[in-house]
């Protein structure tokens, strides 16, 4: 337990950390840099609640592009529409969010197996070809284009930061509470969760909601920063929904820090592929990912957190005084 | 008077065309549909790079009719063996070690997806993104029944995709390999019991999957065209068809397939063609709500 | 957190080793972003193909060979977008802030384009496109973003006026591809046959990708059109040509909105039934501008494909690229857009001169050209001027023909 | 003695074949229930079907006078009943600790309260010493062990032991039955599912029930039972007392 450390060193890191992440546009001007710094937070972000519901509760989702695109699409058409204005229409989306999540969940957690998965899928793409024809609504393929809102990108970096740091704060709430050992148990065993007194459709339903409500919002920032949306852009399945399963699972499935070291090598290591293999990039990183899940199951967190500090476990770690003695 | 019935005999033979043209390219499908299925009855997983298999099955066939002018429909005796090495292959060496970890269900299906990345961007460096067809003596052909007309390369895949199913079903239904992967399928702990050898079913089912999509590969190349990137779209189809037919069960699947094709050829004439995808998917979740074990019930395999 | 610390510098310095700082001297370093991966790649390898071969034709001719910069070659920094427009955003950043390079040229996808524009007209540098079709790429206001193709409304103008004249259709189906660029053309096709009086029977938009389009198809042939206008790229095309003649569909002429109806790959791939199909287009190697025969049988010899318009539209944009360079006073962005906007030449894709007209501004106004296939070969039918051959029409049933 | 829990004439079909047939049987607080019946004679379907599981067929089940039929299994165990299982069912990636916090959730709201339970639990069944294991390292008997407790941790007034006993050796039989006999001073009552008839479990049962083929063949005090004609003719051809 050597890694373990004193509490105020940590909190030095922590503070260090903070340091480093609000002044990065600052000190780094490079519009490059700053763009992949965007890019990394928003897959922080996705990451992160795709984590929650799947590494945490256990529900694997392959269409969370459903809510990504929910997401853009409300805020966008509220703007384009009824001139509403975007940031605060992030909220928005997220509330759409929640609002696909609800009937999803209903119908869906009922049922054991992969049938959530599945159907996740088929509402993401549903949910595209919906899009896609409802024309007088949507402009279907033809797409929305916005107006950019800022020119710096200071401002679309510290939305980035802040919708990053609630979604990773919101999952940390959430599971270091009874709620989080509930959506461990679930995980688990959901018989056993049953039996012990978890109503599992109500804690699946709740992890649904919060990812859905990030998830969307993140979809809600991608419109604005990107400033153009189209059906198969926004509710892609390669480039949005298996790319966060990705991030989490490359990262840690289940831990905290997982999709934050996911998204950081998805996004470096795909933009530094794409520089070094040019036409093989995109087979340098399916060898990535068949490498990572046959050596490191785990995850890059979940593995080096095996023989790393305690904080780190993939699991609800129970910090208190007692627990080191064992 | 005589314009109404014409219009009326036209509305008919209008529905039997939609019905034809939906039985055969579900004929298809289901064929797609039960690689998958077989995979996903034995190894409890979703193989997402069903597609990409596809996609490997109709290069081979492409390439032993360019280059050694074997005719696509005798070409399942080249794709079938390659694929089924191929499936032995990437389940030898990158599902076994995962599954001798306990891996989790979600990680084995991330591999599948990595290796259809590997896959298709293989095939785009070897191959180029162009589209490639192929043209034999009878891809033209028409075969006319009355006021219907249907092209006899489609009525030909057909017939031989339902003659690999009989033989599929008639393998797993007569012969002790097939027999033990039923047994592997219903109950992995029971078939080890029983002294099956799991690990090797699994290994051989996966081939098997990854053949079925050799020979529809062959088949497909028939009525449509070749890409690298294609597999994408019909691992999506071959998930619903798994799921319409019941998770894990290859009749099933040729049934789920014929339902899809079907409900996309009808939609497609009485609502509209863009929303022809969204029928497929809405049947997919009326089926996840009402029969989620489903069309054929409980069955396995 | 302190992970996060750690992470943020590897983070920099993984980039940092990705990217090259670029060498001043006599070579203009000029962005070209291009899909060459994922589902444009097809695209992506054409356009480069072209801008490559025109710029080893401009470098072996003495690279910039007047005013300011005489002596100068060119170089195109190429990135890759992989079809995404995220990743063209973060490519046309690093071009431009690390790069440092004056102005961009390329992209394929109107999504991509909108993506690069956005940028480029955020950072005011001239960025030059020839192959997005969107028609509000030149209706956003962008100043400093030039076009080089014509929008995707006006596509179909050739065949327009084709129809008029020659067919004179009372009624029209109109099957598309449910993207961008067959949604804008087909909803432009449509708004005109309002104006025309031409009824529309069937409005169709598909997936692309589809194996069997016969139940569209049928209906189609319950309403027996004057007209099957059909927007679809190569594969869609191909199936819904061979489909129709299964069908035994007898409109009085099949017509393309450009796109797949004039790539080689079609004639050949639909297996007989795209002899005496019309097509829309933007060009053709027989068209009778100067320099477009040529440049088709140079590409053909060194690639070993057949150049259709995407490709045309690169190597054009390459000798508009050079000819801006030669009239521009400096590489400051002001004068290279006083440049782009004063361009006024002649290309093998037509004449390039960028115009304010309608809602555009800085759009190149081009006719476009109706093609026929004749024995297997693309024929440029219309309009007259530019025709290498006369039309055949009308064109027989299925059934009548050999 | 009023019931606690009161099972009337419950019925459960499969597809037409039935698993249980009028089943009618009560437990007082804090009594130890012996269920004795052989490998699928409808144990499992009767915990199943109390705990909210399946939906019986026909009957009812009042617990407390409350009918339970139609509950979901967590709404009963809130309402104080709780399970283990035939195959045991660790929440294998947590804790010894953790797990048993599982159970406490079920009657505090925080972690701290939550802890406090478990440990007090841990130390009543013995496990405390393991409480930083995972649950997935733990031996069979000591996984069954921690079910117990977890079970306990929700605070339950009856606890249905499915299996209870199988797969133990000898001492860790004898351990696992002495807890049981201390269930009752907690207030809390157990049904104590086994295969076989057997002596500790006759010795710490107040009350046997006998089920065979999904019907209530006998009931009564352990030796009412050990002499019932029908019993022993279930149970003829296995060994009758085991002698453990």
């Amino acid at each position: 337990m050597a890694a373990r450390g004193g509490k105020g060193w940590r909190w030095g890191g922590a503070v260090l950390g903070v340091a480093v992440l609000l002044g990065f546009p600052i000190v780094v001007s490079d519009v490059y840099l700053q763009h992949l710094a965007i890019f990394f937070l928003l897959w922080v972000t996705l990451g992160t609640s795709w984590n929650l519901l799947g590494g945490y509760a256990g529900q694997i989702s392959f269409g969370h592009a459903a809510f990504f695109g929910m997401g853009a699409y409300t805020s966008s058409l509220l703007f384009a529409k009824l001139g509403f204005p975007p940031w605060p229409g992030m909220l928005l989306g997220g509330v759409a969010g929640i609002l696909l999540a609800l009937p999803m969940g209903h119908i869906c957690f009922r049922l054991r197996g992969p049938f959530f998965a599945l159907s996740m899928l088929a509402l993401s793409e549903f949910l595209r070809l919906v899009t896609l024809n409802w024309r007088d609504l949507t402009e279907g393929a033809v797409g929305i284009l916005l107006p950019p809102f800022f020119i710096s990108k200071l401002p679309y970096y510290y939305i980035a930061l802040a919708l990053a740091a609630a979604t990773m704060l919101a999952t940390w709430f959430l599971v270091d509470s009874k709620v989080g050992f509930y959506l461990l148990a679930i995980r688990e065993d959901q018989d056993a969760a049953e039996a012990l007194g978890i109503d599992t459709t109500w804690y699946k339903l709740v992890a649904l909601m919060v990812s859905a409500f990030f998830s969307a919002m993140a979809g809600s920032y991608y419109a604005n920063y990107m400033a153009y949306i189209d059906p198969p852009i926004v509710f892609s399945i390669v480039d949005i929904s298996i790319a966060m399963i990705l991030v989490a699972v490359l990262g840690g499935m289940g831990t905290l820090w997982g999709p934050v070291v996911g998204a950081l090598v998805i996004v470096t290591l795909s933009e530094a592929f794409r520089a070094y293999f040019a036409a093989a990039h995109l087979i340098v990183y399916g060898v990535l990912i068949i490498v990572v899940i046959v050596f490191m199951p785990e995850g890059i967190v979940g593995s080096l957190a095996a023989r790393g500090p305690r904080w780190l476990r993939p699991r609800v770690a129970t910090d208190a005084p007692g627990a080191s003695q064992g | 008077m005589a314009e109404g019935q014409r219009k009326g005999h036209m509305d008919l033979t209008i529905l039997l065309q939609t019905v034809l043209a939906g039985v055969l390219v579900g004929g298809l499908y289901g064929l797609i549909g039960m690689g998958m299925a077989i995979n996903f009855g034995v190894l409890r997983i979703i193989n997402l790079a069903q597609g990409e298999l596809l996609m490997v099955g109709m290069y081979v066939c492409y390439w032993v009719f360019t280059l050694w002018g074997l005719d696509p429909l005798l070409s399942p005796v080249v794709t079938i063996p390659f694929l089924f090495v191929l499936g032995v292959v990437i389940h030898r060496f990158l599902l076994t070690p995962l599954i001798r970890a306990r891996a989790l269900p979600e990680n084995q299906i991330l591999l599948t997806v990595g290796v259809g990345l590997v896959l298709t961007n293989a095939a785009l460096l070897a191959f180029t993104s162009n589209y490639r067809t192929i043209t034999t003596s009878y891809s033209a052909s028409l075969i006319t029944l009355g006021s219907i007309a249907v092209s006899l390369p489609a009525v030909l895949a057909f017939g031989i995709a339902m003659l690999v199913s009989s033989a599929l079903w008639l393998f797993l239904m007569k012969t002790d390999l097939g027999k033990c992967i039923r047994a592997t399928a219903q109950d992995p702990d029971a078939a080890l019991l029983m002294g099956v050898n799991v690990e090797r079913i699994s290994v051989i089912t996966f081939g098997i999957g990854a053949a079925l999509e050799g020979a529809a590969g062959s088949l497909l190349v028939l009525v449509y065209y070749l890409f690298p990137a294609l597999g994408g779209i019909f691992t999506l189809k071959a998930f619903i068809v798994v799921v319409l037919g019941g998770l894990g069960s290859t009749l099933g699947a040729l049934l789920g397939g014929i339902v899809l094709g079907l409900a996309e050829s009808l939609g497609a004439v009485f609502v509209s063609t863009g929303y022809k995808d969204a029928i497929g998917f809405i049947v997919f979740v009326l089926m996840l709500i009402f029969r989620p074990a489903g069309l054929v019930g409980k069955a396995r395999m | 957190m302190k992970r996060m610390g750690w992470i943020s510098m590897l983070a920099i310095a993984l980039v940092c080793m990705a990217t090259s700082a670029s060498v001043a001297g006599e070579v203009i370093k000029v962005g070209l972003p291009l899909p060459l991966t994922g589902i444009h790649a097809k695209f992506g390898e054409a356009i480069r193909n072209a801008y490559l071969l025109g710029l080893e034709e401009i470098t072996a001719a003495g690279g910039v060979t007047k005013g300011a910069f005489k002596g100068s070659k060119i170089e195109l920094l190429i990135e890759d977008t992989t079809s995404k427009p995220e990743v063209a955003r973060s490519a046309v950043e690093k071009l431009i802030t690390r790069d440092k390079v004056p102005m961009i040229v390329g992209e394929y996808s109107s999504s991509n384009v909108f993506a690069v524009a956005a940028v480029a007209d955020k950072f005011q540098i001239p960025y030059l496109s020839q192959t997005g079709a969107a028609d509000n790429i030149t209706q956003q206001g962008w100043k400093w973003v030039f076009r080089v193709n014509q929008p995707a409304s006006e596509y179909a103008g050739g065949l327009q006026d084709f129809l008029l004249k020659v067919v004179k259709p009372k009624s029209m189906a109109i099957l598309f591809e449910n993207t961008l660029f067959g949604t804008s053309l087909s909803k432009a096709v449509q708004e005109w046959t309002k104006e025309v009086g031409i009824e529309v029977t069937n409005f169709e938009p598909y997936e692309a990708g589809a194996i069997d389009f016969k139940p569209m198809l049928l209906k189609v042939k319950a309403k027996n059109p004057d007209v099957m206008f059909m927007v679809s790229y190569l594969m869609d095309a191909m199936l819904l040509m061979r489909q129709s003649k299964e069908l035994d569909i007898n409109p009085k002429i099949f017509a393309g909105g450009a796109a797949g109806f004039t790539m080689p790959e079609f004639i050949e791939g639909a297996r007989g039934a795209a002899e005496l199909v019309y097509s829309a287009t933007l060009w053709a190697p027989d068209v009778k501008y100067k320099g477009a025969r040529e440049f088709y049988d140079k590409y053909y010899k060194k690639y070993g494909v057949h150049p259709e318009y995407h490709s045309t539209e690169g190597y054009a944009a390459a000798y508009v690229l050079k000819d801006v360079l030669e009239r521009t006073k400096s590489l400051k962005n002001e004068d290279l857009r006083e440049a782009l906007a004063a361009t006024d030449m002649l290309t093998p894709f037509g004449p390039v001169k960028f115009e304010a007209y309608k809602k555009f501004i800085n759009q190149n106004r081009l006719p476009t050209l109706v093609v026929q296939i004749q024995k297997g070969k693309l024929v440029t039918v219309w309009p007259k001027e530019f025709a290498a051959a006369d039309y055949v029409y009308p064109v027989p049933k299925w059934a009548e023909r050999k | 003695m009023g019931w606690m829990l009161d099972v009337r004439k419950l019925s459960k079909v499969f597809g037409g074949l039935p698993a249980l047939v009028n089943v009618d049987f009560g437990i007082a607080p804090g009594e130890i229930v012996g269920l004795i019946g052989p490998n699928g004679a409808g144990k499992t379907t009767l915990f199943n079907v109390i705990t909210g599981v399946f939906r019986p067929t026909s009957g009812e089940i009042l617990f407390e006078g409350k009918n339970l039929v139609g509950l979901k299994p967590h709404d009963i165990c809130r309402l104080g009943i709780t399970r283990t299982f035939q195959v045991v069912k660790p929440l294998p990636k947590m804790t010894v600790l953790e797990n048993v916090m599982v159970g406490a959730f079920a009657r505090v709201g925080t972690k701290e309260e939550a802890r406090e339970i478990a440990l007090r639990e841990l130390e009543f069944t013995g496990l405390l010493p393991k409480r930083d294991a995972l649950a997935r390292s733990l031996t069979l008997a000591d996984r069954k062990l921690l079910e117990l407790t977890r079970a306990v941790a929700t605070r339950p007034k009856l606890i249905l032991l499915d299996e209870v006993v199988a797969g133990l050796n000898p001492t860790e039989t004898e351990e696992t039955i002495t807890l049981i006999q201390r269930l009752p001073e907690r207030g809390i009552a157990a049904v104590a599912g086994v295969e076989h008839v057997m002596r500790v479990i006759m010795t710490i049962s107040h009350r046997i029930v006998v089920l065979n083929y999904g019907r209530k063949i006998a009931q009564g005090s352990p030796e009412e039972v050990g002499h019932n004609p029908e019993v022993i003719e279930a149970y003829l051809g296995e060994a009758y007392a085991e002698t453990s």
